[in-house]
């Protein structure tokens, strides 16, 4: 159910994300849009790796080696996600300062005012 | 063997590397990047070598001591060392060429591209799907900061925007992986295409789109038509080295990786990447069309190419093993290519297309150029067209045209814009800035140009070792050909010498290899080329660029007739074409004419290609190389369909009418040496190719249509119309042009004929028109030469200064007139004999009606050039060069020989077809020559005219012996005094009242035609174009569109 | 409103796709094959008690590898982009000093907050968190410091040294891990120990901990390139 | 328990998806741009619920409070920007 | 079939017997012709006296070689068609030289004489002659194409090309003549050869009304008697081609005579009833009225 709903949530995120990406023309915005739809994704990955009762892919003393396969949840998508999240800050890192440049060069944050190249 | 694992590593450690050097210490931090650069290229070329040459297996790379699927593997096979070779290569090559950038940004920017390079590889190596995701961002992200590299602040944005869609792509992408990890239980891409086997074709939904999304993640990479705006702002805007690798290595490793991702899809997606391939390589090349930018048009010829691939790797289902063979071989010569060009237009300032004229006055950059687009297009001996090759085989035998067709269409507009780019090279004006030349920089082209050729050789081995053909590139004729690349440094006339002496040589050495058929047409080529030669003696200086292009012509046409098989036939009249348009080209105002000659020439090949195809799909063979003459075991449905290919693919060379819109302008406008050779000699190839058809397949039947019948109608309109513009024509070149396309248009009729006379016929107007429409293009072409201007009408009574050149004209203006005694009669009298034997008669009428108008325009052209009134300006005129005007005494005594001798060339060709029609051959006893209804004697003709020319002769010089010579205006002139020259040289519209009768049958019917065609495609791409608005926003937009797209075809079907 | 109801339509287009998904999803019951490979070895192989570390850090290493050369690609790029346009000498000027408070606050907290960052990425094989987070921790200290004292030269260069050498090292381990035990960053060339002692699991403490310098470089060298720029 | 979980859950989507569309919606940048920061952390805690508290650190470290820092970082450069491309279609 | 040398003397004489017969001929129709028109015309003998004039001239000027080779090319172009044809069939003497070629020899040395008229006309500088040329030229491609037409329905009909076959397959009663046999084909031919006889209404090309135009602008003296001697040759050679294609061909002089009189009458006749037309109307003329018989006839064979 939690699953469920994390994952309901998860694709949510990503929709208001990209619609947010995708009709806000200010730069800065677009990238917290992206950030959200990012959040989702993450959302959904994590989601999709749980298992209902059972606990976090840590051996200690409740979760001895020998029977953490009956009790832990799927650690995969959480190696997947932190991978993700590390990946989504550097590109936000370098949107922000490609938006930094473009506002230095045109004093603007309009997408609509970089359509020097078309065509 | 090095671990491929080093290349990411040497590439890694270098990166980190850089951080420990001082930001001033540049050069080294560059030295350090190639070094690590050339590390991991020596890794892959030391793969790929062992590869090709000493049979290794691939190899698994485990990491983390951990077998896959639980840890992540590396795979270097065959395919991933010569594609990281291509990365890693480009990577090195890139580096040498953005020098100066890199020393500018220093060593980050030289990390970035270490990483850059790393990623591509990575994509390529690595078996894990999630593995693949992460290279893909490091790929996008360094991509991101490379086109930093420009000094066009453009780029800027360009990177925002491919940013923007990178981030679409990647939530698609993990979306796609988390689930796809699901269903399957695995990351690892074998480990996954193993499990799909047992989901897929339950149509497990979740694991489809999942895939679905993976592949439209991937795909999105490859920038499709038409989500790709982001893509070609980038190639637009981006260093060109940085374009470079972004067409060249990334596309490379994006088609791998979506590749690897159809193990898992199976077939059931191929037709998904097969149609998305297919429509961008389209759309991409027409959109191209209205491009004036050069690396914008590069940007999307990359994305059509790379569309190109993903098409063929979308018939993996049929193409099997060859797969990879046709693939790699496109791949390979796109990213040459692409990168070579890019290198080049990194040396010119201008972005132009028009700019790109500053190359001229470099040959080695000229001749790159020209192999780069060589190499794009698919020519021969390049991998693309042997790949193209097998390509239009197995998809004929497939039946799949309707595919095939999109390609041959794409391929064309293609090398439509690219070869008019390469006219704008040779021929617009040259910019004030001159080619930068830094040494870097021109290496990298250098060695790329390299590489091409050695590809075309190594293409050529693998096809010998697959097909078990000889390697086309080490064929003698074409050798000796690219030989001339190596010696233009030499003078004219010691290359001329050479010519000649290779193409009488090659003729000695080989002549006895023919039937009387080939023979005939193997003179035409070898020893008919030597004579046109001669005149090009006349020439001074290296004359830079001319014998490359016409050996190559000549090379083409020497294997044509060589060729027995398919194959051979078809590279060599792709050798041939290319030859003649580099030839046509060089003419001072053929830019325009060229091209067309080009787009129509390779618009007949690929039918020519088609008719291959759909011969070898329906079971001649299980090749598309086999032997011309087993056409002839085609059985209907499909034999009148290869027959009209092939058919109109040859009469696209011969300027039958509708396709002959080309011929005017290319052979006008050529210099005065070229034109012999492009009409005397090169419109032979198209019938030659006539002959070969018709010997194998004979009579074929469409719709109950008999198509030799068409062929008939065709000819006669062509001789009609052919003939009827040209006595209109004011440009003396203009109208030996047309005269050709008429001429043409007779051969091809007897042809079509189908009886042993018409054949017969059709050869007479071979060796004919050989050898008096090459005199006459000489003769016009020398006084052209001498009055500096080819309009007639300002020519006038040059008679008495260029006696030698009248002469010529003289005699070859009756020969081909067919009046008696000369050798045209012959053609006529063959003619009549030839139409009596067939029951198709209305196409006769209106070749009877052509022939006296045939008459008009060859009066003309001798009126008003050497009779009437010599013009002022022209009084100290000389006769034409000395050696313009050997070859055309050559061919007065060839002609006057062949008039009373015919039986030298017909007698042996006329018992050879006996075999094709044992009835109604010629009886040759002693001088006479029989047919069935008639009879010839040429050396009583000749003795009898010559008698009582002589004895009137005499009896005139007998009566009016003291007959002097006043001056011209010394006329009759009704109650007037001529004025001037100008005036009283009746020549401007001379055939007024036939224009006022008959002009309307010379309405630019076929011009207007094309000109729609082209105009029709270039509106519509301009109008498609402004899709592209250059709004980043809107280009993801696009994207998303793209995907939603795809998903509700695919699940429509 | 055009481009709004387009966007709306595609985007209900991309959520059918995902409510497909989402309606198709139904969690495993039991591990399936990989992860259950990893809950049954991962103990008696690599010697981590988190398994995630494990993962990350050995099974999945060459993606971390990427991961950590991703936040390299961006600081440098970061910095390409930033040194561009660069009046760095002008913008200092004009800087207010910030608080007292604030500067007396940070020199006691900021290397207590750096040591949180390094025991949590020296744990990271047994305890939640790790590297990145560690990384992201002392990144947080140097945040720290840039707000205290913006005026002060950042040591760029000794980021960048330990970011490289951070980088450098950690291939070498991989490296290492090639040569000396199974494959690429395989862990095992050291002593996988007792599970759950600090020293335990090979080469993964240092490997993290490797992670955890050069990520808290790269996300200071981050934080320092955009605190030069100027306010525009 | 259970139910617990699942009231929790249903929640922090809420608050999630709430914030969510505040940062898309919202007029002002820096709320938009704390919200999307909210959006992270909120998701941090649902990671722990989902029982995986390597990414909910992470999250929390990296997504919500690095991403966010960085943000203002430029924001305050670009000021003036921050209302460009609104109002407009 | 072959040649030997008393051949020579043979054709010299058919030579001289059509020489004097042209001249007559001629002179005859247009005396004809005048008094048609109330005149009363010259004097039978008149061309005589006209040839005997102009080859004693004796200003002789030259434009060029080729003004001084017209004449011999237009001379030569009229025997040669005369010789290259059998003039009586079934007489060995008067066979000519037709053992050289066939029907299409005949066709085509036609343009022999055209051309090297129109060359020397040509090189004279005179833009009269260039025009009349020009005329000449676009006129004859229309006229020439009816008369193909015909002459390859009669070879198609008689499934030869021999001048020789054909007049033979056409003896035993006029009622074998190609003229019943195939009369589309001789209806074509008709018209065609009003158009190749230089007569109204085609003779826009001479002209010889107005002030001197066409051709033989330029040529005087001895150039003008060598092709008055090819305006008596020529015609007859080209009726002789008609007369054994579709009216039987001729076994005695007298025959020969009076069928090749009636033939060029016929010309005549149109001439003098008929305006001239302009080329362009002409060119139409000749395409609308005389090609479609020409198509039918072969079609219908």
């Amino acid at each position: 159910m939690i699953a469920y709903l994390a994952m309901a949530t998860g694709f949510l995120l990503i929709l208001i994300g990209f619609y947010g990406a995708l009709t806000n023309r200010n730069l800065l915005r677009m990238i917290v849009a992206f950030t959200i739809a990012d959040s989702g994704v993450n959302l959904v990955i994590v989601a999709v790796g749980y298992m209902r009762g059972r606990t976090a892919p840590i051996l200690d003393a409740t979760v001895p080696a020998a029977d953490a396969a009956a009790r832990i949840i799927d650690p995969v998508p959480q190696a997947l996600v932190l991978t993700a999240i590390v990946i989504g800050v550097g590109v936000t890192a370098l949107m922000l300062a490609y938006a930094y440049r473009l506002y230095e060069k045109k004093r603007s944050l309009d997408i609509a005012k970089f359509m020097d190249l078309k065509w | 063997m090095v671990n491929a694992l080093f290349i990411i590593a040497a590439a890694l450690a270098a990166a980190f590397l850089l951080g420990l050097l001082k930001e001033q210490w540049r050069g080294a931090a560059y030295a350090v990047t190639l070094v690590a650069l050339g590390f991991m290229t020596w890794i892959s070329a030391d793969w790929a070598w062992a590869f090709a040459m000493n049979g290794a297996a691939p190899v698994d790379i485990f990491t983390a001591g951990t077998e896959p699927p639980f840890a992540i593997n590396l795979r270097m096979g065959r395919p991933e060392a010569v594609l990281t070779l291509i990365v890693n290569l480009t990577g090195l090559l890139s580096a040498l060429a953005m020098k100066d950038a890199l020393l500018a940004l220093g060593r980050r920017a030289m990390a970035v591209l270490l990483v850059a390079t790393m990623a591509f590889c990575g994509i390529i190596l690595t078996r894990d799907i999630f593995n693949l995701f992460v290279f893909f961002e490091l790929a996008a992200i360094s991509t991101a900061g490379l086109i930093l590299l420009s000094d066009d602040d453009r780029a800027l944005s360009a990177g925002f925007k491919y940013l923007i869609v990178s981030q679409v792509i990647s939530v698609f992408l993990l979306i796609g992986i988390i689930f796809a990890y699901h269903a399957t239980g695995t990351l690892n891409i074998d480990g996954m295409a193993d499990a799909a086997q047992a989901l897929l074709p339950g149509g497990m939904q979740a694991f489809a789109l999942a895939f679905f999304l993976m592949f439209m993640a991937l795909v999105a990479e490859l920038k499709p038509f038409p989500a790709n705006g982001w893509a070609l702002d980038i190639y637009e805007s981006a260093h060109p080295a940085y374009s470079a690798i972004f067409s060249a290595a990334a596309g490379t490793a994006s088609l791998y990786a979506v590749d690897k991702l159809l193990l898992i899809g199976g077939a059931a997606w191929l037709p998904a990447a097969t149609g998305i391939g297919i429509v961008t390589f389209v759309g991409a090349n027409l959109l191209a069309l209205p491009q004036t930018k050069d690396r914008r048009l590069l940007g999307y010829s990359s994305v059509a190419q790379i569309g190109l691939i993903l098409a063929v790797l979308g018939q993996r289902d049929v193409l099997g093993d060859l797969t990879s063979f046709i693939a790699l071989g496109l791949l390979v010569a796109h990213s040459v290519a692409k990168a070579g060009l890019y290198w080049l237009s990194g040396l010119i300032a201008g972005r132009e297309l028009t700019a790109w004229a500053a190359l001229r006055g470099h040959p080695l950059m000229v001749f790159a150029f020209a192999t780069f687009l060589c190499l794009l297009v698919g020519l021969p001996p390049f991998p693309g067209f042997y790949a193209k090759w097998e390509l239009a085989r197995v998809l004929a035998a497939e039946g799949r045209l309707a595919l095939l067709a999109a390609i041959l269409f794409g391929a064309l507009v293609e090398a439509g814009y690219l070869f008019r780019w390469f006219g704008h090279a040779i021929k617009r004006d040259k910019p004030a800035e001159e080619i930068s030349c830094a040494p870097f920089s021109v290496a990298a082209v250098c060695i790329a140009v390299v590489a091409g050729w050695a590809l075309g050789l190594l293409w050529g081995e693998m096809a010998g070792f697959l097909f078990g053909r000889s390697n086309l590139l080490l064929a003698l004729p074409l050798l000796f050909a690219l030989a001339f690349l190596l010696l233009d440094f030499l003078p004219a006339w010691l290359k001329n010498t050479l010519a000649i002496a290779g193409l009488a040589g090659f003729f000695a050495l080989t002549w006895t290899e023919y039937d009387p058929l080939r023979l005939i047409f193997a003179i035409i080529f070898t020893l008919g080329g030597a004579i046109v030669l001669l005149a090009s003696f006349s020439a001074h200086g290296r004359r830079i660029g001319f014998y490359p292009a016409a050996m190559l012509m000549y090379a083409g046409m020497v294997m044509l007739i060589r060729a027995t098989d398919t194959f051979d036939f078809f590279a060599a009249w792709e050798l041939l074409t290319v030859g003649s348009y580099f030839l046509i080209l060089r003419g001072k105002h053929s830019e325009p004419h060229a091209l067309s000659y080009l787009v129509f020439s390779l618009g007949g090949a690929f039918l020519i290609l088609m008719g291959f195809a759909l011969a070898a799909g329906s079971g001649v063979s299980p090749r598309l190389t086999f032997d011309i003459a087993s056409l002839s075991q085609l059985a209907q449905p499909v034999a009148p369909w290869v027959f009209l290919l092939l058919a109109i693919g040859f009469m696209t060379k011969t300027a039958a009418i509708g396709l002959h819109i080309w011929l005017p302008g290319a052979h006008a406008e050529a210099e005065t040496d070229v034109s012999p050779m492009v009409s005397g000699i090169l419109l032979k190839a198209g019938l030659y190719g006539l002959f070969v058809l018709l010997m194998s397949m004979g009579k074929q039947q469409l719709y109950g249509v008999e198509l030799t019948t068409l062929m008939l109608w065709i000819g006669a309109l062509t001789a009609l119309l052919g003939n009827l513009m040209a006595i209109f024509q004011e440009d003396a070149k203009r109208l030996l042009a047309y005269s050709s396309i008429g001429q043409m248009g007779y051969a091809l009729f007897g042809l079509a004929l189908m009886n042993h006379l018409g054949w017969l016929m059709a050869l007479m107007f071979v060796i004919n028109h050989y050898i008096y429409k090459s005199m006459l293009f000489l003769a016009v072409g020398g006084v052209a030469k001498r009055t500096g201007t080819r309009a007639m009408y300002q020519m006038g009574g040059l008679i008495t200064l260029m006696p030698l050149s009248f002469i010529a004209v003289l005699i070859g203006i009756i020969a081909m007139s067919g009046v008696p005694p000369l050798s045209g009669f012959g053609g006529r009298w063959i003619f009549y004999n030839a139409i009596l034997d067939t029951d198709q008669r209305l196409p006769m009428i209106i070749l009877f009606f052509s022939g006296p108008i045939a008459f008009l325009y060859l009066f003309r052209l001798i009126h008003t050039i050497f009779l009437g009134q010599l013009k002022d300006e022209h009084r100290k005129l000389k006769e034409a060069p000395f050696w313009v005007v050997v070859p055309q005494m050559i061919y007065v005594v060839l002609l006057l020989a062949f008039a009373v001798v015919p039986g030298i060339a017909l007698r042996r060709v006329d018992e050879y077809m006996n075999q094709f029609f044992p009835e109604g051959g010629l009886d040759w006893s002693g001088l006479l020559i029989t047919s069935n209804y008639g009879y010839w004697n040429p050396v009583a003709i000749m003795i009898i005219v010559g008698c009582i020319f002589m004895t009137l002769f005499g009896w005139l010089l007998f009566v009016n012996r003291r007959a002097q010579k006043v001056k011209q205006f010394n006329i009759v002139f009704a109650a007037e005094r001529p004025y001037r020259p100008e005036t009283t040289h009746f020549a401007w519209n001379f055939f007024a009242p036939y224009r006022k009768a008959l002009g309307f049958l010379v309405q630019p019917f076929a011009t207007r035609f094309w000109d729609a065609v082209t105009g029709s495609l270039h509106a519509a791409a301009d109008f498609t174009r402004r899709f592209y608005t250059g709004n980043g926003q809107t280009y993801a937009i696009q994207l998303v569109g793209f995907v939603v797209v795809v998903f509700l075809l695919a699940r429509g079907i | 409103m055009i481009k709004r109801v387009s966007v709306l339509l595609l985007l209900l287009a991309v959520g059918a796709i995902f409510a497909t998904l989402l309606a198709g999803y139904e969690a495993d019951p039991e591990l399936n094959l990989t992860a259950r490979y990893y809950a049954d070895r991962t103990a008696a192989d690599i010697g981590a008690a988190n398994i995630v570390t494990a993962i990350v850090v050995t099974y999945r290493g060459l993606d971390t590898l990427g991961e950590v050369t991703v936040l390299f690609l961006s600081a440098a790029i970061l910095g390409l982009v930033l040194a561009q346009g660069r009046k760095r000498e002008q913008a200092r000027r004009e800087r207010v000093p910030a608080g007292e408070l604030l500067t007396t606050g940070t020199r006691i907290l900021a290397p207590l907050i750096m040591l949180l960052g390094v025991h949590v990425f020296v744990n990271g094989h047994l305890t939640p968190g790790g590297g990145f987070q560690g990384g992201a921790i002392v990144a947080s200290g140097v945040l720290l410091l840039l707000l205290a004292d913006p005026v002060k030269h950042f040591a760029h260069g000794l980021i960048a040294a330990v970011e490289s050498l951070a980088g450098i090292f950690y291939v070498a381990i991989g490296l290492l891990g090639l040569l000396l035990a199974g494959g690429f960053l395989d862990n095992r060339f050291l002593p996988t120990g007792e599970l759950g002692a600090l020293f335990s699991a090979g080469a993964i403490p240092l490997i993290y901990s490797l992670i955890g310098l050069k990520v808290g470089a790269e996300f200071s060298a981050i934080l320092a390139d955009l605190s030069d720029t100027e306010e525009l | 328990m259970g139910m617990l979980m699942t009231a929790m859950t249903v929640l922090l989507c809420i608050a999630m998806i709430v914030a969510a569309f505040v940062a898309i919606a919202g007029k002002s940048l820096p709320i938009a741009i704390l919200s999307a920061g909210l959006v992270s952390l909120v998701a941090s805690v649902l990671f722990l619920v989902l029982a995986s508290p390597d990414v909910a650190m992470t999250e929390a470290a990296i997504g919500s409070g690095l991403t966010t820092f960085l943000f203002f970082f430029v924001l305050g450069r670009v000021r003036k920007g921050e209302h460009d491309g609104g109002e407009h279609d | 079939m072959d040649f030997d040398w008393m051949k020579v003397p043979y054709a010299l004489l058919t030579l001289f017997i059509v020489f004097n017969f042209g001249l007559l001929q001629t002179a005859l129709i247009q005396k004809i012709a005048a008094r048609v028109g109330r005149r009363h015309g010259i004097p039978v003998w008149q061309n005589y006296i006209d040839l005997i004039k102009n080859y004693g001239q004796r200003s002789s000027i030259t434009h060029g070689v080729m003004f001084y080779l017209g004449p011999v090319f237009r001379l030569s172009g009229g025997v040669g068609l005369l010789l290259f044809v059998p003039s009586l069939y079934g007489s060995e003497m008067f066979s000519n030289f037709s053992f050289a070629g066939d029907l299409i020899l005949a066709l085509y040395f036609v343009f022999f004489g055209t051309l090297g008229m129109a060359l020397g006309a040509g090189e004279s500088g005179h833009p009269h002659a260039a025009i009349g040329v020009s005329r000449g030229l676009a006129q004859v491609t229309a006229a020439e194409l009816p008369f193909a037409l015909a002459v390859f329905s009669v070879a198609l009909q008689y499934q030869t090309l021999s001048v020789t076959e054909i007049v033979a397959a056409q003896q035993g009663g006029f009622l074998n003549w190609t003229v019943f046999t195939n009369p589309l084909a001789v209806t074509a031919a008709m018209l065609s050869f009003l158009g190749s006889m230089m007569r109204p209404p085609f003779d826009v090309v001479l002209a010889p009304q107005e002030i001197p135009i066409g051709p033989p602008t330029e040529y005087h003296s001895s150039y003008l008697a060598l092709m008055q001697t090819n305006r008596a040759i020529f015609p007859v050679a080209k009726i002789v081609i008609y007369m054994n294609l579709f009216f039987g061909g001729a076994t005695i002089w007298p025959e020969f005579f009076l069928k090749v009189f009636c033939i060029y009458l016929w010309s005549a006749f149109v001439g003098v009833v008929f305006p001239r037309f302009r080329v362009e109307q002409s060119i139409r003329w000749f395409l609308i009225w005389a090609v479609p018989i020409g198509v039918l006839s072969i079609l219908i064979l």
